[in-house]
């Protein structure tokens, strides 16, 4: 795990991120993909995340859509670190991930790159953004991604 | 349950005068006392953290948000819902009502379809039917009551028919104030499909209810009648209902994205139903007065009442003047007069000692088709209700014949 | 006028933080704080004279009716209504624009007609159109904005044709505020016996609105954005059209008598509207609101506002990282944004140093198929602010570079 | 014009029109009569008044309907002290009871029995009741008797 005690370190990393997005582009009429439209009530990002899950792996995930800079980031970061995971390591990696977010007991070691957004809870109304990204990559993963509306 | 130390929580309690005399408030099932803890809450938006719900770019708005959603958590746990995305936040429960009516039953009824009330239904739960029933071909009819007022599990049976779609009735009524059977009502309904509206505005003020116990569809309620403050009120739905209901009002923070074209796609419920601003200051307030309640306890709240209610008929029964028309229900008002005394004659002389009483038909303006007196006087306690001021209630009620006292 | 004396009245602008910095609100279109004589309304209502209305049987339910109906008084001097009667108490401009579609426009208007509204219109003020329209097979269409953001009286006219039956307009617009020339916009309409339709929640608040110079047949807007609490607004109307529009609620209050065959009669405007219980502590805080701006003077006002807001463009536009959309607009909002920095990016940032705007679509979601951009921020002042807020909001647009610090 | 300073005097004045309201039958299809149906938003009283009215003299008043004591009253005092009276009298015994009802200075002596009301503004929830009938016959007047609210 990379140390990101440094700010000017972090702020690196979500810029590399925002400028430059991983996995930003989404497949057309790929039918293997599971596909959630993201559209946050009080934030204004909008983002599409599709993923190919297959034999119990995450064999990719993609994302695109108009969002702000932590959005993008962690959206970014959270393709590169769930793709190639087994649906059941995703889950843990999330939900540790949420537990930083949310200033519960987390473990630094499995979310890497993803650490940059443990002071998201200095700006809650950020929160939204940190997490949107990674709720849909959630939903997909229990297969709820009938609705419109992410929560 | 320590009524002067609750009293001491109510401003309108603390030696309010009326025509010179100690106010006495029984006009409860209108509106009720707010407690400091509500009226603190409401003030605390309007100086502390006043912003916008639901547009959080900054913490103040953030800090909105949260208390705003922590309401929604709060009343679910009031009546037991088992998620807080099914309670709406609405102006009312008038506006409930219509909701449920204009965007549920109107898209789901057709012609020959049938919506069954009774007629101790308030104005609120019948005029939004007979609207809706009128515009897609369906019917209101009405299911009897017995001859103390009861909507009576059998009579149900009997009302229901192939036709039937949707059952619209009160849990306690405002003037009558029976309390429905409405786990059975349920039961029966739902085995034939039909759906449950609870008009729950003099009911979840007064006892527990336990919205997956009793299993109704929707049920609907008023935060001003519960300690609340007005303009805002509650419709609880299923989800899948709510998802099935069309909102009424449409505007900003309803939907999530719409071009000029005109496609329009909704949020999910409940933000579907909440378009504009919504009441803040009122959904906070209502918060705070669910807190006071649960604090209290709803049981206890329910046996107070009930023995409250249970010693003022006994003593109104002593004066030979007072006709009361529903003596032996456990909950709600009671409905009477005063012997050869217009409704609206007595209420002044009540007022004359200060005492709030209502005269009149209280929106059920059919229920004298059953009751056979046009108006009548209505009397609603609520936990802060004292023995003492039934006293000094049961003391004017033996004035009756000098009516016109008030008038001196 | 004495800003400073004037701050002294908003428990708001009393010493508040934000991210530990001085609270410096620019967020005034979406809501706005409230006056002590505000709060101290609502606080009377809840604490001294707590009844429902309407239903006046005792002293204390008369005091709360005369009181709820000065209001309508209150409102109608505030726009120069000919008749109290003419205002509505509704729940907010969004439930008012509702009304109008649903109780008016539904009613009035069928296959081929066509309403016309533009790009710039609040999400209340579209929705609600989009709906009747496919309901009734009418047509929703756009009036063009100028290379500005303006509605111009010639493309009105170019825009207006025979099938025009609606067109609905906001006063001052949520994003690009420049003042709508209402007078020749009903002038024209009317000789061709179309209905306008005002959105004032943007221009009530901020200048003097007089509906019978204007001339509009509807007015709406918010108690929230003009001192008042949230959850209440106002629906003026011509008394003749209010007669013919629909109510959207139906229950207690709004019927004078029905029986059980669902005759109904109604009663006449404003009541008819009114159905239910209303926001009592909302529409007495209303009052309150109407009558501090009007002691302060809405010439005043929006003379100070001006000034306020050229100042704030003129100190923005010293800053070369600042792009401004509506620079030229005497009313309003300010729509910018920090080049290169996304506008949720830029709220952030501004929240760091204890300065609330907002950042997004504003709720008038296809705006940006006109200004090619799809979000921006937005500052939105009040007679409240200062130069001073304004100059420490600047220093803040400076930093937009550095827009990540705010995360750390 | 009766002295009515005696509460129980005035008591019994009001009891007795009460208990045996005058001109208390309407006529039935009768077209010389213009009819208005009074009923109160605020309070439980309705009425219907009927009123012949011609030459400019009233020459008769009927009203029927279900309402408290002081509606009953009033409106049976009004009907006696009004009938036969010019319109233009009529108008001005209407204006001196509203300004005794609202408290303004008022000529008791056009108002005869009518008088008994003067303290209804000790309940001023009652005003309404005490000039429902009043209102009537003002709408009749003016030929207002389109809308089905009183005002
Ligand atoms: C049984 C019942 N239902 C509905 C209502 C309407 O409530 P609100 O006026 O708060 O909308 C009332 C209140 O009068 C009521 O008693
Ligand atoms: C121009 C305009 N119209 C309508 C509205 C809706 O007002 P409310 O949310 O108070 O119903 C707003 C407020 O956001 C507005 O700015």
């Amino acid at each position: 795990m990379p140390s990101f005690d440094d700010p000017m370190l972090m702020r690196e990393v979500i810029m590399d991120h925002y400028q430059y997005p991983r996995n930003h582009e989404l497949v057309q009429d790929d039918a293997r993909y599971e596909q959630v439209n993201m559209n946050s009530s009080t934030c204004i990002d909008n983002i599409d995340v599709q993923a190919y899950i297959d034999q119990d792996t995450i064999q990719d995930i993609r994302f695109d859509g108009e969002a702000c800079a932590i959005c993008t980031a962690s959206t970014s970061i959270m393709t590169e670190l769930l793709k190639g995971k087994s649906v059941e390591e995703a889950k843990a990696i999330i939900d540790q991930y949420m537990n930083m977010i949310y200033e519960r007991p987390y473990d630094p070691e499995v979310l890497d790159e993803a650490i940059v957004f443990k002071n998201t809870h200095k700006q809650a109304n950020r929160i939204k953004c940190a997490t949107l990204g990674w709720n849909a990559m959630k939903k997909i993963i229990n297969h709820e991604t009938g609705g419109d509306e992410d929560d | 349950m320590d009524i002067e130390k609750i009293r001491q929580d109510f401003p309108m309690l603390q030696g309010k005068t009326m025509q010179g005399k100690p106010l006495i408030y029984l006009d409860n099932g209108a509106t009720t006392f707010k407690p400091k803890p509500v009226i603190d809450e409401i003030v605390a938006y309007l100086s502390d953290y006043t912003a916008n719900a639901h547009r959080g770019d900054y913490d103040l708005s953030y800090v909105v948000d949260t208390k705003y959603e922590q309401v929604r958590a709060d009343v679910a746990k009031l009546i037991n819902a088992p998620n807080p995305k099914e309670i709406v936040f609405t102006y009312g429960a008038t506006d409930s009502l219509n909701l449920i009516a204009e965007g549920y039953a109107k898209t789901h009824l057709g012609q020959g379809d049938e919506i069954l009330i009774c007629v101790a239904e308030h104005a609120a739960n019948t005029l939004p039917w007979f609207k809706v029933a009128r515009e897609v071909g369906a019917q209101v009819n009405y299911i009897d009551l017995d001859e103390t007022g009861r909507v009576q599990m059998e009579v149900v049976k009997r009302a229901v028919n192939d036709h039937t779609k949707i059952i619209a009735l009160a849990h306690v009524t405002n003037v009558l104030g029976h309390v429905l059977p409405v786990k059975e009502i349920c039961d029966y309904a739902h085995e034939r499909g039909i759906i449950v509206v609870i008009d729950g505005a003099q009911s979840v003020p007064h006892m527990p209810v336990d919205v997956q116990d009793l299993d109704m569809d929707f049920l609907v309620f008023s935060a001003h009648k519960m300690c609340g403050p007005t303009g805002v009120g509650v419709l609880y739905g299923k989800y899948d209902l709510l998802k099935e209901t069309t909102p009424t009002r449409l505007g900003g923070g309803s939907n999530s994205r719409y071009n000029s074209c005109g496609v329009v796609s909704l949020k999910n419920p409940p933000e579907k139903f909440e378009a504009g601003t919504p009441n803040i200051e009122g959904v906070v307030g209502l918060g705070a007065a669910v807190r006071y309640l649960m604090a209290i306890g709803m049981d206890q709240i329910a046996a107070y009442e009930e023995e409250l209610r249970a010693y003022a008929v006994k003593r109104m029964q002593e004066v030979d003047l007072v006709e009361i028309y529903n003596a032996d229900a456990k909950m709600g008002p009671i409905a009477f007069n005063i012997k050869n005394v217009f409704s609206q004659d007595a209420a002044s002389l009540f007022n004359k000692y200060g005492i709030a009483v209502r005269a009149g038909q209280h929106c059920a303006k059919i229920l004298d088709e059953y009751l056979k007196v046009s108006t009548t006087v209505r009397a609603s306690f609520y936990f802060y209700n004292t023995k003492e001021e039934i006293d000094a209630f049961v003391e004017v009620c033996k004035k009756g014949d000098d009516f016109l006292d008030a008038f001196f």
